[in-house]
């Protein structure tokens, strides 16, 4: 093929990788493009205080010290955190990391005020800082942060807070996005706006120069040409190809990775109203859905079965309470009990993209199958990614019946049970749309935030979890398995059980 | 060229008096001594005759399918041309799918044309003021990028089959006023609009039995050449994924849902494409056939 | 003749600013909200509206649109809210990645089809006419998204002569990888105006096939191709106006082949910023269209009337 | 050809006229000049088609109006009958002046004076039968549709077309036949005055003389009064009583059609009349000077007498005074500042002989 | 006496509906060195079609058999290119419509040139020259100025000059001229028939004149043919056509036109002439003809020539001869 490439044969080894977004993040400290950005340019770039450990795929990502060597909550007053910062670190403008720059890079975030405040970034950002009151500098690689209430969940928080070179930022202003410079594995090198980004590594990373020596990132929207890509040697690294695809790839000798991690694919249903305020109603469309089916044949293999909001095997996983089956008998019965013998009707809202979202009508006319099959007549509004936000963020019409919307979402940190489901969530206050409420739920919820032990802390939230698996707020739907597909001389990568990856480990021979 | 016609048409007078060939009598003669066109015709009713009598012509339904059954090639038994994804039968999804395509091909320009028809019949006939205001207008509209027009409507108005018709139909009307305003133009230059005026007729009786009558036969053409082109469109809308919601197949829309297995089942996707794309090629078949055969007439 | 282009000219401004108006109230009915594209589904109401403050959406309609308008009168184009880049940066090399396709396509358009459409004017009962024919019905019936999908299947997959997407291999660069990229979005983008244009220069040049003028010059004993320039000048006017109008179509319509090819034009920008509520990058987009499409006819009016001293005199 | 009884039943019913006036109508003074416009639709000029044009048409007879092309024939009978609105002037019929009345006066009026068209082509819609172009008429005028139609077959018969004709399009029909139906539409409205423009001037010349019998035959059954208009000075002489000569907008000469063709007083008619190829053998030889060049632009006509760039006989003065119509005697004027009155009666047959 | 043309037993025919219809059916004609022939005849009768034929310009799908000699040469069986070079070189020709035959984009000179340019190998000033002189010749005004004019410029008296400046261009033996006044105003028409007459003594050549106007038949002709559904029905010197008319239908024809002082009804012809795709069996014109005898229906009149400069094809002529003999 005359279009071929491939990094591996001469001694620049270059990871060409098929992005499903459809253009390069911006990599500001927070890039666009949502995870995907965070991914492939967000923590390449970067270091947050506090990164994932993503080298260990059977369990999931663990947080490990990022540019903080190590934190504490203070034992007596628990809302006063210190973090003992990494010495001899240099971003990739050659000047050096301290705490000023964590201290420039909250500035940058929560004082309006200040000169370089970036109010797009803060937005992004927002749901990290939320807990955050006061930070300060204690000497040149110490700061504490002071945290609204006892709140355990912080450093989960930080992950997400990207350290970049106040220099490189005063100096180039609105054009800092052109010259972007962090303290990651991998320095920008240029960007053609649509077509590529080319990052290079960074020889002097302090946690080890990654191996290879350049990226590529391609945005190619359409999986078809992702498989396209790969298959021709474009690019030899490809996201989310064709699920069919899975079969033809294994067979021509190309990685095809998958693995679980913190997503899930559910229905937030409206439990305020209508026939779904009825928990048999909800248990029902539980029972209903065949997981098993939709993962393994509408998605080959490129989902799990989701019972709960996180998947079997995570820590947060309550494996006390029955699983939801595929038992269509069992859901006519609850629905029955519930006064709804011959089921209804009711309007899902969906998107027509979106994470997780491989085959996002086949994936809801499945399930609108499926629901059929018991009584629950579902018509399938399918509206644009962002549309749907928008009105995802409003609630549920009033004006007229929705029973749900399907919005597919991370379950990385903690706070993600308290911002979905608990009762000071409900909005306006927060994005409870659903409206769910347990006084239960909400107690064990405070419990784990206060917790500072990590495994009282897992404790709480795998009871947490049982309440929503047998409240079921959600219709828990499946889990998104990453898929990807690499070329077969790709060594070295391990598929996490995270949104992220760990570029520094892969080699190309 | 005229002394010809004329000559034809004196012959036609000294033939002995037999009944009077109707108007579309002509044209229908016209029509078929030519061979594609008249294949396109056979072929299009076929497929929307298939399409209304789908409930009679499939035992499956389009909606039902057992995911065991997905992506089944072309020829298997029982399924003439497969499965989709979700198992369902594919020729019985294309015949209740052909449904909604054809209707998103002539429904908008019927609606266009009437509207566009009418606008572009008001200017053309008023000209002055109004006639270059409603020219003007519309301009604004044309110069829009039809298909970005069509995408900011449909997500103006979100997604679903009845905002893709208004869509195209809005993209349309333009187009369909230029042609009925130049029709006009040149209709309203001929001798018996005069004459008509000086037998004191009214504006309105004028537009009805000579305007429009006149008119009528480019308007109809322009308009069936347009319906290919309308289901094009439409189908393009589809496939972003602003068209139906599922169940509902439609022709675009299948193909978009069927377009990741490009690569991998070709031969699956490729058909609604087919159905598109004959459909369109007959109807442009036809369009074209038709315009000549007006044309003759004339 | 700069009258004429000067008085074109003017009488474009209404029209764009009518298009302007439009683009700016379609946003408005439009449903979604820009601010959900920069913030994460569970930012809070107070984040969203400190957003909205800040790009000035919580400003009245005819507020936003005038300070808009200043603006891109003083050729500031704004902000792209979700890429957070200046819209000329993220429109500009869009632009032009779309109109070397789009060129490319209508280059090939226009020579093809005036090659086929004079052939079947000048020889109408032939067998190779009614195949030239047949192929550009073809063309005019074939999606061009479906079309751009089985280009891919049959020359990246099966043959692998050209590359699926983009418009630059990794290594590569340099115009012969740049043709490489460009073949098969052309051919794809081509096809229906293709179409078009043959039909139309057949029908145009076997009309002035049959005009007195044509017949006096065979009458002088003029040679064929004598025949042939003079027929092609005066069709010129008519062709020039539809090839105009089919480039306008092509940019406009790039969107489907673009999206198909992840070629980085225009249309994929436009698109995506229409299905991100990137309010910015859609009204400048689609003004910046609509101008190309309006110039684009100035400039074949304009030759039109450099061309024909009828025109050019009234 | 004609079927009198046919005729006889169709105009039972018709206005019979009145003869205490003289004339069937009278046009003063009236005058259109054409806006020139540029792009921007600001008026750069004018094209003056009619100037000042005067005469009077006399009951149940034909005026004709002869002139080169472009000289505002057609103008001048659109003005008359206000279908295009006149700069000035007065249009006398019926006692009132058509160009005072408002928009339902002009079109009751209006059917009173018809007009045949030139081109038997464009005057026929072809999207209506053959009846029904004639019956439009009637029920444009609040007609039934059936009433209408059943007098249209009247007056189909009344031109000489058999019944069969009825149902058929325009399309398949000869231009002489179109011609009798365009007939037939005018004279269903029952007119006073009809307005042949150029009626005949596309018809092949044995089909001509079929359609100028039957305006005859028209004109005679049913008192009708024609303007008859022509650049074929044989085929005005043939139909018409009186003459009227255009040059350039402007009327040259008037007088009955004998005096005029016998003994032309304006250069311009003598030279018209002397153009006009001869079917006899024994015509006597062409004038060797003809009329030198051509109809000068109507944008900005000649000062003084239009007619002086072409004519042999032009003086200084010519250019400087506008010559008015002024009677010769017998009825016959004449725009010429070089025509004396006592002259006029032994005024040399062919004044361009003589130059 | 030098015949320049002679056509004999012409017959052009049109596909129409993959069949055979014939346009001119036969027509035999010469043309004497210098004089001028008018073919008279309604429309639709085939003159223009028979002037095309001549010039070898059959529209496609057409099929001439016969033979059309120019000077003893056969046209017929001439190649293309021969043709190309008889054409505007030694037979020249004009239409009606001297705006739609001149290509409007052009400057009148310009297009002169070009015809010259084509078939002789001159330069341009040469050609330029030759241009001027003849757009002076043909009575144009300041040429070296309305050289340069559009054809939309000139009025119509002056493009049908530039029209004729370009047919003489070549110094043509023979000019073909399809009804060239038809469109212009009879002082116009007065001029150009002029003209004609001017350049014919001046050039020598032969002018065939295609008309319906029998004044200007009258003007112009040495010989008149008539022609009626594709043939020539009557054919003479002028003055015997138009002073002892043999034929009905010509007969009928000159009588139908109005004369000088003429009053009462006009004769007439009734009926129209028939279709080419429907001729009738016999005579064509027998279903107008007020003499037609049952054998007109029937039979095919023969042309006959009863005199020397005269002849008529019509059965009842025939009879009258026979009898006379
Ligand atoms: N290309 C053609 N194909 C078929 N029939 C044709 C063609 N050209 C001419 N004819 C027919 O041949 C006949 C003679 O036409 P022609 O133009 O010679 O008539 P004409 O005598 O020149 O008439 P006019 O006075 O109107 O110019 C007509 O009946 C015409 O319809
Ligand atoms: N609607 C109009 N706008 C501008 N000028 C016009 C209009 N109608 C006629 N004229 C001009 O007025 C003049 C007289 O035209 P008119 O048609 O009355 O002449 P005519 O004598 O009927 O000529 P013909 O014999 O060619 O029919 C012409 O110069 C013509 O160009
Ligand atoms: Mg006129
Ligand atoms: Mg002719």
């Amino acid at each position: 093929s005359s279009a071929s490439t491939s990094g591996g044969s001469s001694k620049e080894q270059k990871l060409i990788i098929a992005m499903s977004a459809a253009n390069i993040p911006v990599p500001d400290t927070y890039p666009t493009e949502g995870y995907e950005g965070m991914r492939f340019v967000g923590y390449q770039l970067y270091d947050a205080l506090i990164n994932w450990d993503l080298t260990n795929p059977d369990q999931p990502a663990q947080l490990k010290p990022g540019l903080a060597e190590s934190w504490e909550a203070d034992a007596d007053d628990p809302t006063l955190w210190t973090f003992h910062l990494r010495s001899g670190v240099t971003f990739h403008d050659d000047t050096p990391f301290n705490a000023d720059a964590v201290i420039f890079a909250f500035d940058r975030i929560l004082k309006p005020d200040s000169e370089y405040y970036n109010a797009q970034i803060a937005g992004s950002s927002a749901s990290s800082l939320r807990y955050i009151k006061t930070y300060s500098k204690v000497d040149d690689s110490t700061i504490t942060i002071q945290t609204t209430q006892p709140y355990s969940f912080l450093p989960y928080d930080l992950t997400g807070i990207l350290i970049a070179s106040p220099e490189a930022i005063k100096q180039y202003g609105k054009d800092y996005t052109s010259h972007p410079s962090g303290t990651g594995p991998f320095k920008f090198k240029s960007m053609t706006q649509g077509q590529e980004m080319v990052m290079v590594k960074n020889e002097s990373y302090w946690d080890g120069a990654p191996k290879i020596d350049t990226i590529i990132l391609r945005p190619v929207s359409d999986p078809s040409a992702r498989l396209a890509a790969l298959q021709s040697g474009e690019v030899n690294w490809a996201e989310i190809p064709p699920t069919e695809s899975i079969d033809l790839l294994k067979n021509s000798g190309f990685q095809v990775l998958t693995n679980t991690y913190p997503h899930i694919w559910p229905y937030v249903l409206n439990v305020q109203d209508g026939p779904w305020k009825d928990k048999r109603v909800r248990q029902a469309a539980n029972y209903a859905i065949d997981r098993e089916g939709m993962s393994s044949a509408l998605l080959n293999g490129a989902a799990a079965p989701a019972t709960q909001p996180v998947y079997k095997g995570h820590s947060w996983y309550n494996d006390e309470v029955e699983p939801y089956t595929y038992d269509p008998e069992k859901a006519k019965h609850l629905l029955a009990e519930a006064g709804y013998p011959d089921g209804f009707q009711t309007t899902f809202i969906v998107p027509t993209s979106g994470s997780g979202n491989m085959w996002p009508l086949q994936m809801n006319e499945y399930v609108q199958k499926n629901l059929k099959a018991v009584g629950i007549d579902v018509k399938i509004e399918s509206i644009e990614w962002q549309t749907l936000l928008s009105s995802f963020v409003q609630g549920f019409p009033k004006d007229r019946e929705v029973g749900a919307y399907n919005i597919s979402l991370p379950t990385i940190a903690p706070n993600f049970y308290s911002n979905f489901f608990a009762t000071d969530s409900i909005l306006p206050n927060g994005i409870n749309v659903g409206g769910y409420s347990n006084p239960e739920f909400d107690a064990t919820i405070q419990k784990a935030m206060e917790s500072f032990d990590t495994e009282e802390q897992n404790t709480y939230l795998k009871q947490a979890s049982g309440i929503l698996a047998e409240d079921a707020p959600w219709l828990y739907v499946v889990h998104d398995l990453n898929l990807r597909a690499l070329s077969p001389n790709i060594k070295g990568f391990i598929q996490p059980q995270s949104w992220f990856a760990d570029l520094t480990t892969i080699s190309i021979e | 060229m005229s002394t010809n016609i004329q000559s034809v048409q004196e012959a036609i007078l000294m033939k002995p008096v037999v009944r009077e060939p109707s108007r579309a009598g002509i044209i229908w003669r016209e029509f078929r001594t030519r061979k594609a066109a008249m294949t396109a015709l056979i072929v299009l009713t076929l497929i929307v005759s298939a399409c209304l009598f789908a409930n009679l012509i499939s035992p499956y339904d389009p909606n039902a399918g057992e995911i065991s059954d997905r992506l089944k090639p072309i020829g298997t038994a029982g399924h003439v041309l497969g499965t989709d994804e979700q198992g369902r039968d594919l020729l019985t999804r294309i015949l209740y799918g052909g449904r909604l395509s054809l209707l998103s091909g002539i429904l908008p320009v019927l609606v266009s044309s009437i509207i566009g028809g009418l606008l572009g019949i008001i200017a053309g006939y008023f000209g002055g003021v109004i006639g270059s205001l409603i020219m003007r207008a519309l301009d604004i509209v044309f110069s829009f990028p039809a298909i970005l027009l069509a995408i900011g409507i449909a997500a103006a108005l979100g997604p679903g089959i009845g905002n893709i018709l208004i869509s195209a139909s809005v993209v349309f009307v333009p187009p369909v006023a230029r042609v009925a305003e130049n029709a006009v133009k040149d209709v309203r230059k001929e001798e018996y609009i005069e004459a008509a005026k000086s037998s004191g007729a009214s504006s309105a009786l004028i537009i009805r039995y000579h305007i429009f009558k006149n008119i009528f036969a480019r308007l109809f053409v322009f308009s069936t050449s347009q319906i290919g082109v309308c289901l094009m469109m439409a189908s393009g809308l589809s496939f972003l994924g602003l068209g139906v919601s599922p169940p509902t197949p439609e022709w675009g829309f299948m193909l978009n849902n069927l377009k990741q297995l490009i690569f991998i089942e070709p031969l699956v996707t490729i058909v609604p494409g087919i159905f598109i794309f004959v459909t369109s090629l007959c109807l442009n078949l036809v369009s074209d056939a038709l315009s000549d055969a007006f044309e003759l007439k004339r | 003749m700069t009258g004429f282009i000067g008085k074109r000219l003017l009488m474009l401004i209404p029209t764009l600013l009518g298009v302007s108006i439009v683009v700016f109230l379609m946003l408005k009915i439009v449903p979604g909200d820009p601010v959900n594209s920069i913030l994460p589904p569970d930012a809070t109401e107070t984040e969203r509206a400190a957003i909205r403050t800040q790009m000035g959406l919580d400003k009245p309609i005819v507020m936003q649109y005038l300070l808009w308008l200043g603006g891109v009168l003083q050729g500031q184009l704004g902000d792209s809210v979700v890429r957070r880049l200046p819209v000329a940066d993220l429109l500009l090399p869009a632009l032009g990645n779309t109109i070397l396709l789009t060129c490319a396509a209508a280059v090939f358009s226009f020579l093809i089809s005036m090659v086929i459409g004079v052939f079947t004017a000048y020889y109408p009962k032939s067998k190779l006419a009614s195949i030239f024919n047949g192929l550009s019905l073809a063309g005019i019936g074939m999606p061009n998204f479906w079309a751009a999908l089985i280009l891919i299947g049959i020359f990246s997959v099966m043959f692998g002569w050209f590359p699926s997407s983009g418009m630059k291999s990794v290594d590569g660069g340099g115009a012969r990888d740049l043709v490489l990229h460009l073949v098969l979005p052309t051919i794809a983008a081509a096809l229906a105006s293709l179409g078009v244009m043959t039909r139309m220069i057949r029908s145009t040049v076997s009309g002035l096939l049959k005009q007195d003028f044509v017949f006096t010059l065979q009458a002088k004993g003029c040679s064929s191709f004598t025949i042939l320039r003079h027929v092609l000048r005066n069709g010129m006017p008519a062709i020039l106006n539809v090839a105009g109008l089919q480039f306008g179509y092509l940019i406009a319509s790039s969107v489907l082949v673009e999206t198909v090819f992840s070629w980085p034009g225009v249309g994929q920008v436009i698109y995506q910023a229409i299905s991100q509520r990137d309010f910015p990058v859609v009204q400048a987009g689609v003004l910046i269209i609509a101008v190309m499409f309006v110039l684009i006819n100035l400039v074949v009016d304009s030759v039109h009337a450099a061309m024909d001293p009828r025109v050019r005199q009234s | 050809m004609l079927n009198e009884q046919m005729l006889a039943t169709a105009h039972n019913n018709f206005a019979t006229a009145e003869p205490s006036a003289d004339y069937a109508m009278e046009v003063h003074d009236i005058a259109k000049t054409f806006p020139v416009r540029n792009m921007l639709g600001r008026r750069t000029g004018g094209v003056s088609a009619v100037d000042h044009v005067s005469f009077k048409l006399p009951r149940q007879q034909t005026l004709g109006i002869v002139g080169e092309s472009g000289c505002g024939k057609s103008t001048l009978a659109r003005l008359v009958m206000r279908l295009i609105e006149p700069d000035q002037g007065q249009v006398l019929f019926r006692d009132e002046d058509l160009l005072q009345l408002g928009k339902n006066g002009v079109k009751d009026m209006r059917r009173h004076i018809q007009m045949v068209f030139q081109n038997p082509y464009s005057s026929l819609n072809p999207q209506l039968s053959v009846l029904d172009n004639i019956a439009f008429s009637l029920w444009a005028n609040g007609g039934g549709k059936a009433e209408a139609r059943s007098e249209a077959h009247q007056y189909l018969e009344a031109v000489g077309l058999p019944r069969t004709f009825a149902d058929r399009l325009p399309g398949s029909l000869s231009g002489g036949q179109r011609q009798r139906i365009a007939i037939a539409r005018a004279l269903i409205l029952k007119p006073e005055v009809v307005i042949a423009d150029e009626a005949v001037s596309a018809l092949d010349k044995s089909v001509q003389a079929q359609v100028l019998n039957l305006f005859q035959d028209l004109k005679s059954a049913l008192n009708l009064s024609m303007i008859f208009i022509s650049h074929d000075l044989h085929v005005v002489e043939y139909m018409s009583d009186e003459i009227l000569v255009m040059y350039l907008g402007r009327v040259v000469e008037r007088g009955p059609a004998h005096r005029v063709f016998a003994n032309p007083l304006h250069p311009y008619t003598q030279a018209l009349l002397a153009s006009a190829p001869s079917v006899d053998m024994e015509a006597p030889p062409k004038p060797e000077t003809l009329l030198k060049g051509d109809l000068p632009s109507p944008l900005n006509p000649p000062s003084g007498c239009r007619f002086r760039t072409r004519c042999p006989l032009a003086t200084e003065r010519c250019a400087l005074e506008t010559p008015v119509l002024r009677p010769f005697g017998q009825g016959q004027e004449a725009a010429c500042l070089l025509l004396k009155e006592e002259e006029a009666a032994s005024i040399p047959p062919s004044l361009i002989n003589h130059s | 006496m030098a015949e320049l043309l002679e056509i004999d037993n012409l017959i052009t025919e049109f596909s129409i509906r993959k069949q055979w219809i014939a346009a001119v059916r036969g027509v035999s004609l010469e043309l004497k060195k210098g004089s001028t022939l008018v073919v008279l005849g309604e429309s639709g009768s085939g003159k223009s079609v028979m002037l095309r034929s001549v010039l070898g310009l059959k529209p496609s799908g057409a099929r001439l058999s016969g033979s059309i000699k120019l000077a003893g040469d056969e046209m017929l069986s001439k190649s293309a290119k021969e043709m190309e070079r008889i054409r505007g070189g030694r037979i020249a020709m004009i239409f009606q419509d001297a705006l739609s035959a001149l290509d409007p984009l052009y400057r009148v000179g310009d297009q002169i040139i070009e015809t010259i340019r084509s078939h002789e190998r001159v330069n341009f000033s040469e050609a330029q020259r030759r241009t001027i002189e003849l757009l002076r010749r043909v009575g144009i005004p300041s040429p070296e100025e309305r050289m340069r004019a559009f054809p939309h410029e000139m009025s119509g008296g002056m493009r049908q000059r530039a029209v004729i400046a370009m047919a003489l261009a070549c110094n043509p033996d023979l000019l073909l001229a399809d009804e060239p006044t038809t469109a212009l105003d009879v002082t116009i028409q007065a001029q150009i028939l002029r003209l004609f007459k001017e350049i014919q003594k001046d050039f020598g050549m032969s002018i065939v004149l295609v008309t319906h106007d029998i004044g200007v038949a009258a003007e112009m002709a040495d010989d008149i043919a008539v022609m009626y559904a594709g043939k020539i029905v009557e054919h003479g010197s002028a003055g015997q056509v138009l002073s002892r008319p043999q034929h009905p239908y010509t007969q009928g024809l000159i009588g139908a036109t109005p004369r000088k002082g003429q009053t009462g009804r006009l004769p007439t012809i009734p009926g129209y002439p028939p279709l080419i795709t429907e001729m009738p069996h016999g005579c064509s014109f027998a279903s107008r003809c007020p003499k037609a005898g049952p054998g007109c229906r029937e039979q095919t009149p023969l042309f006959v020539r009863y005199d020397e400069d005269h002849g008529a094809a019509c059965l009842l002529l025939e009879e009258k001869l026979q009898a006379e003999f």
